[in-house]
């Protein structure tokens, strides 16, 4: 398994976030995690990537203990993230977006940065080629010197995944990847998330686009509440009367 | 003084620097009102507040609305301000220390402690105004507005509330809160143009060590600061004592980051 | 950043280091520099400073200017504020001195800017007199530096020794100084003075300047109940508090204020009760019955041009103008090296009454004014003055 | 990094550069000497304070390590009997290092707690120096009788520091070496870093930034830098002083910083300029000096919030844009 979940809980104060939730992750496989809303999915999210501490519990990722580490330092074992919103850094230029994300867990050189020395060089200029090939890959390639701030959703979209993907993890970890996006984009992207499974990639995404989940993904995990309530193939969740419960009952009430 | 600073703060995210400078009109108006022209001490407390509040709303309405979501503008501004209103001041007030009569003089015991009648005047009437400031903020609208422009501005204006009147009277009323602080320790200690220098410093200490943005939080961080000050002295040279003061800042703020009551 | 915008930078720092430099010398000008802090918590300081010197500048060029030898000179006043700091007071003595070419500075006060001042006039001969009542300031090594006031080391033995004999009660003393140079030096002083003359040193305290409460560390001084309280050399403003608050703790002993510089305020500040009583030997009362005509008659135009009454700091620099120009004349050369052999050799007549320049006893070199000191005590509000007395060195000379 | 709009770095630096030879060309005046000096001191702690603030916190305490600098240097020199040179090496590493536990301390929080808390530290070290070791430290007196730089010795002789001249070109050479430091970083990826921080750290950490050590790295090194113009403040000035090293002196350096523009590596280099040369021009001005000081603070920063180093930008912005609502109300007016 690349990732696992023992008994993960998250309590904010008296409110019980997640409860006891154990899941596995397979690698080069693209797995969904779903709920309704407050289900506690982006708290896992945090959880995973070390935004939020545990309050039990523990997570391993590739045979080791990855909570209780600092993100940064999780994403330097392989694991890294989109968020939610369209969250980069707007100010700095596409590329700028896709070299910090290259760069930022490499280890800085100071000295070798100051006098510029051929490795420094070399490396700068392998950086900007990967970026550039990731960008064109994505089709962001013409942007690269617009600033992140001023691109449409849908390239932003598309740049958090550059990013992501930048930082070489093996799992990508994608929160409501079509959120806002047209149904074309959608193809699209669910396309790109293909390619990158049949490259070797492993992805945890999170979803409410319940036809894109079922037919992108290859195991699906339900939450509600804080607690797993169902997980299998995506024919078994349909079929789930206790998965279809949570659902309807959520859509009850909130009607 | 502190008080006014943690509402300008909550409210307005505004590092106001020129705080004391407030502080210090509020000493002159009481200076010109009651020591030189003779009005009522009372009635010379309330023209402070209000001439005070007003140049904080002349302030807020003239700069430093400009300014919202810059904190690090707003705070240079606020220099600025400190700068122009010091010298000001030297050169219309004259650099001597201007010293204001005693409203109340004699002193009195209270359990032992000897306490003069002016600081026992002090003593009630900042309390009565930080009670008075409690319940507005509490129950009264424009109060509840600017609490909730303080956690949220965004919210707070699409629940209808006038984001621009509401920091403007927040300044005002932060501004008037320092202006009734110079007005009532004006006969205790003595007014000058740079009597704002120090206040300011301890009105910061005192609101990291509460809370920034809680007021209740102020009002602890003052009697804590006074606590430290007061028992320091008893063992430690003066210079000790405020370094003190500065290390218990930074030992608060390791402890909890937001400051004794502040919230995270 | 644009090109063009750095050479445009380029080219306003190439005015700004170009530009103006002295004016041609029309006829005769004797530029002379003053330090001071002109704005902030010493201000007060820095503008009696301004205004003594202005004073006896406007006196000589409504006479038709100084006559020095064949020659006569406009004086021209050049004052820089230097912010009570000492970087910038190094700043403000570089432009005095390369770039107003002056050769005297008189006037300058807080001590650090002092220190700071030195390194540079001192190599470059420029004579220099303050107020700075940092012992350090005069050494031999500093022969173009003078003190135009009494300080401490000159104020505090005499005084006690007048104490002692007029009020034998007084055994027990506490002092209280602002916690800098000044505050540091003089302290020394009086406790020294003080223990010399066998009284008993209750407390030697010392309190941020700036301090406006002091319940605090009265209450501490007072514990150790002393007959007396020196304010040495705290400014009138906080002095007057002092006072002021320690009444209010039931404090009724004696009170003095060594190194005073305006008792009007202290009056004003610590209120006719508080203030009634203190001592004080630095102090000058431009309105008493006892100063000469000639201090009476520099109190009532200060006041009338300036509005307030002018402190012991305003007289000292309107002293030293007199006295640096006085010796130019009787040197008939504005040399710096020549002004000083008359400087230090001779006895001249100013506001303060006769004055001389000595203190190598003390510094080791004769940089320190010396002049009458007059104790006085404030009496229902009023300053009047008890006695005068002379230094050791004006009675020999 | 990535080409981005402006000045390129080396042309900048060669400005600079060509500007601190022009001065001692155009004038020996020892007063326009001192003021250049003290202008490439200034320049060296905004540059340096500007690097802390490109990850988008306001260290109050950076002239603090100025002083840890000065402090170390005029002690290791008339304490310990060390040479200038010697000193000038190692005071800046102490000023570095004193400033690992402090960055570690203050780091903790951030935003305006941030603020607080190293203004906290700026207090406490002003204290420190005035209070404690006054045998060593000189207290409220100050620390005096630091000698000048000790006189350099080359083949062909040794070259002496006791004039403005060679004092200035001593600091030039100073700032050269921390200008040439300080932009090559905010060209590098440190400066991408730093921006990324800035914008939104947290991203930034989930991208595999440790941005609590990158931080603290900058923290130290921009202490690194004050505490090098620390060693040559105290033994060109002789005398040091705790006020030198308070909150006056760090608000001015706060203000040429942000008045010149924080968010470029250009802008504190435009403002110290443009405020160094108004601020001798004001000094004419006396007791107006500082109200109109502060006035030029509250316009600037009301009419170019983003700092002077944005005016001309603006200005050009504005200028197409009048020709464009020209051109507009002419097309309007042909139109129809």
């Amino acid at each position: 398994m690349l990732l696992e979940l023992r008994d993960v809980s998250k309590r904010f104060g008296g409110l019980h976030a997640v409860t006891g939730l154990s899941m596995t992750v397979a690698p080069r496989t693209i797995h969904g995690l779903i709920g309704p809303n407050g289900a506690g999915k982006s708290t896992v999210f945090n959880l995973l990537t070390g935004v939020l501490p545990l309050s039990s519990g523990e997570i391993v990722f590739k045979g080791a203990r990855v909570s209780g580490l600092r993100p940064s330092e999780i994403c330097r074992r392989g694991i890294a993230r989109t968020f939610q919103a369209t969250t980069l850094f707007r100010e700095s230029t596409v590329l700028d977006n896709v070299l910090l994300a290259l760069q930022l867990h490499a280890a800085t050189a100071f000295v070798s940065t100051l006098l510029g020395t051929a490795a420094y060089r070399d490396r700068e200029r392998s950086a900007r080629a990967r970026a550039r090939a990731l960008l064109a890959s994505l089709r962001l390639l013409d942007l690269a010197d617009e600033r992140a701030g001023n691109l449409p959703h849908r390239d932003q979209k598309a740049l958090c995944l550059a990013m992501v993907l930048a930082t070489a993890a093996e799992l990508v970890i994608l929160d409501e990847p079509l959120a806002g996006l047209t149904a074309q984009e959608s193809t699209d992207t669910m396309a790109v998330l293909r390619t990158l499974r049949a490259e070797g990639k492993t992805i945890l995404l999170v979803e409410h686009d319940m036809r894109a989940v079922m037919g992108l993904c290859d195991v699906i995990t339900v939450l509600d509440h804080g607690v797993l309530i169902a997980e299998g193939t995506p024919r078994d969740i349909q079929a789930n009367p206790v998965v279809i419960e949570a659902y309807l009952g959520a859509e009850e009430s909130r009607a | 003084m502190a008080l006014g600073l943690t509402l300008i703060f909550s409210i307005l995210d505004i590092i106001n620097f020129a705080h004391g400078e407030f502080y210090m009109l509020g000493g002159f108006v009481t200076y010109y009102a009651f020591a030189v022209f003779g009005v009522n001490y009372f009635l010379t407390l309330v023209l402070a507040v209000l001439v005070v509040g007003g140049a904080g709303v002349l302030a807020e309405r003239v700069v430093f609305r400009h300014l919202r979501g810059k904190t690090l503008n707003a705070f240079i501004v606020s220099l600025g301000l400190l700068w122009v209103l010091q010298a000001s001041a030297q050169l219309s007030f004259g650099v001597l220390d201007k010293s204001v009569p005693s409203a109340v003089s004699g002193i009195v015991r209270v359990f032992g402690l000897v306490i003069s009648r002016e600081r026992l005047v002090v003593i009630v009437t900042a309390s009565a105004l930080i009670t008075a400031l409690y319940l507005f903020l509490k129950f009264a609208r424009t109060g509840q507005a600017m609490r909730a422009v303080a956690q949220d501005p965004d919210a707070a204006a699409l629940q209808g509330v006038n984001i621009e009147a509401v920091s403007a009277l927040g300044f005002g009323v932060g501004c008037a809160l320092a202006g009734a602080a110079g007005a009532l320790l004006a006969p205790v200690f003595a007014v000058s143009p740079t009597m704002g220098a120090l206040p300011v410093v301890k009105a910061f200490i005192i609101i990291i060590v509460g809370g920034m943005g809680s007021l209740p939080g102020a009002v602890l961080g003052g009697l804590l600061l006074g606590a430290v000050e007061g028992i320091g002295t008893l063992f430690m040279t003066s210079a000790a004592v405020n370094m003190l003061g500065f290390l218990v800042v930074i030992a608060i703020l390791l402890v909890r980051p937001r400051g004794l009551l502040g919230v995270a | 950043m644009t090109p063009r915008r750095s050479l445009a930078i380029l080219i306003v720092l190439a005015f700004a280091v170009a530009g103006p430099g002295p004016a041609p010398a029309a006829e005769k000008t004797l530029t002379i520099g003053l330090l001071g802090p002109l704005s902030g918590g010493a201000a007060s300081y820095g503008v009696e400073l301004q205004r003594g010197a202005e004073m006896r500048t406007d006196e000589i060029n409504k006479a038709g200017g100084l006559k020095v030898g064949g020659d006569v000179y406009k004086i021209k006043l050049v004052a820089y504020d230097h912010k009570a700091q000492a970087a910038e007071a190094a700043t403000a003595t570089n432009k005095l001195v390369f770039q107003d070419k002056v050769k005297y500075i008189i006037g300058n006060a807080v001590g650090a800017t002092c220190n700071a001042a030195q390194t540079i006039t001192e190599p470059n001969k420029v004579m220099f007199s303050f107020v700075c009542w940092g012992t350090a300031n005069l050494a031999p090594e500093k022969p173009y530096s003078f003190r135009s006031m009494l300080s401490q080391w000159e104020l505090a033995e005499p005084f006690y020794r007048w104490v002692k004999e007029n009020h034998p009660k007084v055994k027990r003393v506490a002092v209280i100084s602002p916690n800098d140079t000044s505050g540091k030096d003089t302290n020394t002083a009086v406790v020294k003075a003080l223990k010399g003359l066998a009284f008993e040193v209750t407390a030697d305290e010392y309190y941020e300047r700036g301090t406006k409460d002091f319940y605090p560390v009265l209450t501490k001084l007072l514990a150790q109940k002393p007959d007396m309280i020196d304010v040495a050399a705290a400014p009138a403003g906080e002095a007057g508090l002092i006072l002021k608050q320690a009444m209010e703790l039931g404090f009724k002993g004696a009170k003095g204020w060594t190194a005073g510089t305006n008792p009007f305020t202290i009056i004003g500040v610590a209120g006719r009760e508080a203030a009634e009583g203190v001592w004080s030997p630095a102090n000058i009362n431009v309105k008493s019955e006892h100063v000469n005509s000639a201090v009476r008659k520099f109190g009532e135009a200060y006041e009338k041009r300036y509005g307030e009454v002018p402190g012991v700091i305003a007289v000292a620099n309107f002293a030293a103008f007199d006295v640096f120009t006085q010796a130019m004349q009787r040197a008939g050369s504005v040399e710096t090296d020549r002004v000083l052999e008359v400087l230090t050799k001779e006895r001249f007549e100013t506001v303060w009454g006769p004055l001389v320049i000595g203190g190598k006893e003390t510094y080791g070199i004769d940089r320190q004014f010396l002049y009458p000191l007059v104790i006085s005590e404030v009496r229902e509000g009023k300053i009047v003055d008890i006695t005068q007395v002379l230094p050791a060195a004006l009675k020999k000379k | 990094m990535s080409r981005r709009p402006g000045l390129s770095p080396a042309l900048g630096f060669g400005l600079l550069a060509a500007a601190g030879v022009a001065v001692p060309v155009l004038t020996r005046d020892s007063y326009y000497l001192d003021v250049a000096t003290t202008l490439l001191m200034n320049l060296v702690l905004t540059l340096s304070l500007r690097l802390e603030m490109s990850t988008g916190q306001l260290n109050m305490a950076h002239i603090s390590f100025m002083g840890v600098g000065a402090y170390a240097s005029a002690l290791l020199v008339t304490r310990a009997g060390w040479s200038f040179w010697g000193s000038l090496a190692v005071a800046p590493l102490v000023a570095a290092l004193v400033a690992v536990p402090v960055g570690r301390i203050a780091l903790r929080v951030s935003g305006p707690y941030y603020f607080l808390i190293t203004f906290a530290f700026l207090e406490v070290l002003r204290l420190f120096f005035n209070n404690f070791f006054v045998d060593y430290l000189g207290g409220p007196s100050g620390l005096v009788e630091i000698p000048r730089p000790h006189p350099l010795p080359l083949s062909g002789g040794a070259i002496g520091f006791a004039g403005k001249l060679p004092q200035y070109w001593l600091m030039y050479a100073l700032f050269l070496l921390a200008a040439a430091v300080l932009i090559r970083l905010e060209y590098s990826r440190f400066g991408l870093v730093a921006s990324a921080i800035r914008q939104r750290d947290l991203l930034a950490e989930t991208l595999g930034v440790d941005i609590i050590r990158y931080k603290l790295g900058v923290f130290v090194l921009g202490s690194f830098f004050a505490g090098l113009v620390g060693v040559f403040f105290a033994h060109s000035h002789q005398v040091l002083h705790s006020s030198d090293f308070g909150l006056e002196p760090m608000v001015l350096l706060v203000v040429f910083t942000v008045i010149g523009g924080a968010q470029s590596v250009w802008g504190p280099v435009v403002g110290t300029l443009v405020l160094a040369v108004t601020s001798e021009l004001l000094r004419e001005l006396h007791h107006y000096e500082i109200l109109v000081y502060g006035a030029v603070l509250m316009v600037v920063m009301l009419v170019c919030p983003e700092g002077l180093v944005s005016l001309p930008g603006r200005i050009a912005h504005a200028l197409t844009r009048r020709r464009d609502a020209k051109a507009a109300a002419v097309g309007a007016r042909v139109a129809p």
